[in-house]
């Protein structure tokens, strides 16, 4: 089977189910699919359980404050290696309800790749085994990778901002 | 009968005489480095090199590398060390039984390097004291055995009773490392 | 028993025990320039010319080091560690025959400290104590990383000096006495016991590895697993001593592989030489330079191969070597039974 | 895995079972002379077996991310460098390969097969790494030292090409910032003509030395299917079966042109883990062969003035020249909004770049895809049930480093 019916193929079977809320083949010849956060573990599951994808490639989140009620969106990338086929998901979610289906069901990768961009956006990922912060210290009260702070550590003393042209 | 003749001033109290006993264990000490390498990161590969055989620190002395605190004279900091790792250093140091130096490889270590963040410690001498400073990202190999020579230099020159003395103990106390 | 052998006996006691402790300490010199060798490296070579100081600079650096009790240790059997190490690493030499005898002043003075008739069995019984030393020591340390390197040495040094001992238990029913002079005076000229035991030298030559702690049955002290082993919390000349016995050890043990195995002092020819002073320092050099050859093959074992795993160790021990070291002996028992 | 099976794979005959009050708890790490690098693990044992694990990580987190958002594109290629620092240039050239697949610029073949060169060049330094360290954690001490020498040889070839040992920083957007010295292509052809040699001594040592492979074959095994749950990749993957190798999958930097095979393992334990990074190292050797051969003529960059830096006697006699200097270290220069994701193969497996940009002279977010981060988390798993001494040549032979786990 060629790769662009196997896509098809994917992609029909994701619509026929309602998964899709967008689907666009961007000019770097990625797929992007945008759904729905609840259905995220159950469009994982069925991709994994029928269409054979079986690899996780990453999964991360990111930060848009200008986005009314889409502020957080997390993203992740799966692969099929048979039929060498990757798509990106991605679902937008509101800072008021930041929660998201953990994918370690169906993929054990998952546990570390949610601990992370739990630890960087404060995402809740709904059946996490184990949500902890896992790479900043474990009494960190703030969640880094969020637009509004600072890389630096406003803290710290004996750097002199000004001749380092900040 | 002899003649005592009185110290002249200021050349008095303890860790001053420099006598031959304090020559000959500086010198011992000095061809006697046993590194403890606290390796994080990227100047660990270089650490690495060092020990390797084209640089061979061995042929100062150093090439029995202890990884058990307790033996080691010379603590080698060498990459990034973040503010999870704050402490650990610290307890790494305080386990070492004196006398004992630490050589800061690489600007991270000494400053905090490019990674001026949040997460990691700007120099790790708001830790620990620090000896000796090797620049670089990463220093090479033969910047690593400068910095270790410059050591050498200092334990060389140390008086046995240095360790002993009030300034060392207040030194310790300002990076609250508690003294016995 | 007159005070001139009391004076002459006190004075070998002295001269070997010097003799051994500095061949340790150079030893140790010998390893980082040996390993250096192998390995396309210099070695020391700043502490004097060739670095030859750098026991000096060791020994001396170590004595001057703070010597640290851990709060949590058990403070008297922490000390008792290593000196238990070291009494049992140096005491062992005494019943080796270095040479026949050298006239010194007109005396005719032996070249064994103690001629013990029952050599052999002292020196099982000493080695047995040995791992006391890193018993006690690694327990008392408190550390569990010490702990791991004691129960590792105990299990390993039991189970080697099982076949150890059946290994010279072949050699004693080919001579017929458990003195060690007797056993090297047997092997006069080339007449030498690896010719009539190669597999028992070959099970003693690895159990002696295992014994001195040396690579790769380096489990207690592996360095990548238990950090130090039983020494991780000795520091300054406790330490040393650990490290100092282990190649006092390794002196030893080459010793008494040249002694039991290789002839001892006798080197072929050996008839021809009248002279008894020029006889008697030849039997030691000779002594001395198969001692050296041993203990480079120690080392170039111990810079060559992996170690072993903690349970490959023991099948290795239990399921190969005791059974070989058996049949060994069982041979040895027919053939001398049907032969002789 | 079942404790019964626990018993049954080591065919060691130690009961599972266990009192309370005999676990021990032990930490491996953070600074255990088998953690190379900074993480910890902290490990439940009865006796020497360990019964679980679990692993802290994040002490050299170093805040990549946030960085890079903070710094115009060509000021991200020196914190790639210090994400996997055993193989800086394939993470440098990965950067520069997905600004290149965002802007749209197409490479010279000739910039593709210098490209390949530094990359298997950096594999190999890479793979040479972790194998002598492999080497070191059995306790043979000397293979380290012969590799090193060679690894030094690489640093003198990057040195050669960029001016700097171990974080090259080499290469730009667009292709290199000089073209290979004649010195390079003579060090490269000596390097090729000794390293074969030198390389195989070091596997004389090992690869069929029995103490090795006993206690390397059946030391922290995992299945293809379970490696590919991790999302394994790499040599890692590789040795559990899977020849998923994304320079095949997905080629990039004209991958497709060259003739070289994937090494697959069948039990993923440790032994294989070596094996396929031996073998790799030795496809690798080809691959530079084939590139050194077939090299084409042309430009050492691509014609994308906007993005490339200009020679320097340019920038001081052309306007234009001075112009495009100016834009491009101000960061001024017009970048296209979008999204993409490209990955390379680098020395641990998959190393992709996420990134996301809104135009700005920054990315608005850059997400590297760490492998070892992402197969690290299986490390519990494989050393269940095992000795001591198995996880830590396992911990080695996965070829964890720490300024790739933690970022």
């Amino acid at each position: 089977m060629s790769t662009s019916s196997f896509l098809d193929k994917t992609i029909e079977g994701l619509n026929s189910k309602g998964f899709i809320l967008e689907y666009t083949t961007d000019k770097y010849n990625e797929h992007n699919i945008v759904i729905d956060a609840k259905n995220a573990l159950e469009v994982v599951q069925y991709l994994n359980a029928e269409l054979g994808y079986n690899f996780l490639v990453d999964l991360t989140g990111s930060h848009y404050p200008d986005k009314e009620n889409q502020e957080y969106q997390v993203v992740f990338h799966i692969q099929n290696l048979i039929e060498n086929t990757r798509l990106r998901f991605k679902s937008n979610l509101s800072k008021n309800l930041m929660e998201f289906p953990s994918l370690t069901p169906v993929f054990s990768a998952a546990n570390w790749m949610e601990r992370e961009t739990f630890d960087f956006f404060g995402i809740q990922f709904i059946g996490h085994p184990d949500l902890r912060r896992i790479l900043n210290v474990d009494d960190m009260d703030y969640h880094p990778m969020r637009k509004e702070y600072a890389l630096e550590d406003e803290t710290r003393r004996d750097k002199n901002d000004t001749f380092f042209g900040r | 009968m002899v003649k005592v003749v009185d110290a002249p001033e200021g050349f008095e109290g303890q860790g001053f005489f420099a006598t031959s006993l304090d020559t000959v264990i500086g010198m011992a000490r000095a061809n006697s480095l046993w590194p403890l390498p606290f390796a994080t990161s990227c100047c660990g590969i270089e650490f690495m090199a060092t020990m390797g055989a084209n640089y061979d620190l061995a042929r100062f002395g150093s090439e029995r590398m202890s990884f058990s605190p307790r033996q080691a004279d010379l603590l080698i900091v060498a990459g990034t060390i973040s503010k999870k790792l704050g402490p650990v250093l610290k307890q790494v140091y305080d386990q070492m039984a004196e006398p004992k130096w630490v050589l800061s490889v690489g600007a991270c270590a000494s400053s905090g390097g490019i990674f001026d963040t949040y997460s990691v410690l700007q120099g790790i001498d708001h830790v620990i004291p620090v000896d000796v400073y090797v620049p670089g990202c990463p220093p090479r190999p033969e910047q690593i055995i400068e910095g270790v020579l410059k050591i050498q230099h200092l334990a060389k020159n140390e008086s046995l009773r240095r360790r002993d003395s009030d300034e060392y103990r207040k030194m310790l106390e300002t990076y609250n490392i508690e003294t016995t | 028993m007159d005070s001139s052998l009391l004076l002459e006996k006190t004075i070998l006691v002295a001269i070997l025990t010097l003799v051994t402790l500095g061949i340790a300490a150079y030893l140790t010199y010998g390893e980082r320039k040996v390993a250096a060798f192998m390995q396309d490296r210099i070695g020391p070579n700043r502490a004097g010319v060739y670095g030859i100081f750098q026991p000096l600079a060791d020994a001396g650096k170590l004595f001057f080091k703070e010597e640290f009790i851990p709060a949590t240790a058990e403070k008297w059997l922490f000390i008792l560690g290593p000196a238990v190490a070291m009494v049992t690493a140096t005491i062992t030499s005494a019943v080796i025959p270095w040479g026949t005898e050298l006239p010194v002043l007109g005396r005719m003075v032996q070249l064994q400290v103690a001629d013990v008739n029952i050599g052999v069995l002292y020196i099982m019984g000493i080695v047995s104590v040995g791992v006391y030393g890193i018993m006690i020591g690694g327990w008392a340390s408190n550390n569990k990383y010490s702990l791991f390197g004691a129960i590792r040495a105990s299990a390993q040094m039991i189970s080697y000096e099982l076949s150890m001992g059946l290994a010279l238990i072949a050699v004693i029913m080919m001579s017929g006495t458990l003195s060690l002079g007797e056993i090297v005076a047997q092997q006069k000229g080339m007449n030498w016991n690896i010719f009539y035991q190669p597999l028992g030298f070959l099970i003693f030559f690895i159990c002696a590895l295992a014994e001195t702690n040396r690579a790769p049955f380096d489990l207690p002290e592996c360095e990548t697993e238990l950090i130090g082993g039983y020494h991780t919390e000795y520091s300054s000349m406790k330490l040393g001593f650990y490290l100092f016995s282990e190649y006092v050890n390794m002196f030893v043990s080459s010793a008494l592989m040249a002694t039991v195995y290789f002839g001892g002092y006798n080197f072929p020819g050996m008839d021809l030489i009248e002279n008894q002073t020029i006889l008697g320092i030849a039997q030691i050099a000779v002594m001395f330079s198969k001692i050296l050859i041993f203990i480079f093959v120690f080392m170039w074992i111990r810079w060559t191969l992996p170690r072993f795993r903690y349970d490959q160790l023991m099948h290795l021990g239990w399921k190969s070597m005791i059974p070989l070291a058996l049949f060994n002996m069982l041979a040895t028992g027919a053939i001398s039974l049907f032969f002789k | 895995m079942s404790e019964l099976e626990v018993n049954k794979k080591y065919n060691v005959q130690v009961s599972t079972e266990t009192i309370d009050g005999e676990i021990a708890t032990l930490n491996l790490g953070p600074t255990h002379p088998a953690t190379h690098g900074i993480f910890q693990n902290v490990l439940k044992v009865d006796g020497e077996r360990i019964l679980h694990a679990e692993q802290t990580v994040g002490y050299i987190h170093r805040a990549f991310e946030k960085l890079a958002e903070r710094r115009p594109y060509n000021q991200i290629t020196p914190i790639t460098d210090r994400l996997n620092y055993c193989s800086s240039p394939i993470n440098n050239l990965g950067w520069h390969m997905t600004v290149e697949k965002l802007i749209g610029a197409e490479m010279p073949k000739r910039v593709d097969y210098m490209r390949v060169i530094v990359m298997e060049l950096s594999r190999i330094a890479d793979h040479l790494v972790c194998n002598s360290v492999i080497g070191v954690d059995t306790g043979a001490l000397t293979g380290f030292t012969y590799m090193f020498q060679e690894r030094e040889k690489i640093y003198d070839l990057f040195e050669e090409i960029c001016g700097a040992r171990l974080t090259t920083n080499v290469g730009r957007i667009g292709g290199f910032d000089r073209d290979f010295s004649p010195e390079f292509y003579s060090k490269l052809k000596t390097f090729l003509k000794e390293f074969p040699k030198n390389f195989d001594e070091f596997g004389s040592l090992l690869e069929r030395n029995r103490i090795f492979m006993d206690r390397t074959i059946g030391a922290g095994p995992i299945s293809a299917e379970r490696a590919l749950n991790y999302s394994f990749a790499g040599p890692n993957l590789r040795a559990a079966g899977v020849d998923y190798d994304v320079r095949v999958m997905k080629p990039y930097s004209s991958y497709q042109d060259f003739d070289f095979n994937i090494p697959v393992g069948t039990e993923g334990d440790t032994y294989d883990r070596f094996m396929v990074r031996q073998q790799e190292i030795r496809e690798s050797l080809k691959i530079i062969h084939q590139a050194l051969d077939n090299m084409p003529s042309g430009d050492y960059y691509a014609d994308i003035p906007s993005f490339y830096l200009p020679p320097k006697e340019e920038v001081y006699r052309s306007m234009e020249a001075l112009i495009y200097h100016f834009k491009i270290v101000m960061g001024e220069t017009p970048i296209p909004v979008g999204e993409v994701y490209h990955s390379v193969e680098g020395g641990n497996g998959e190393l992709g770049y996420y990134l996301v940009s809104d135009g700005g002279r920054n990315p608005y977010r850059l997400h590297f895809r760490r492998p070892c981060f992402i197969y690290y988390q299986a490390y519990p798993e494989m050393i269940k049930g095992s000795l001591l001494s198995d996880a830590i040549l396992t911990m080695s032979s996965m070829n964890v480093i720490a300024g790739e786990l933690d970022a």
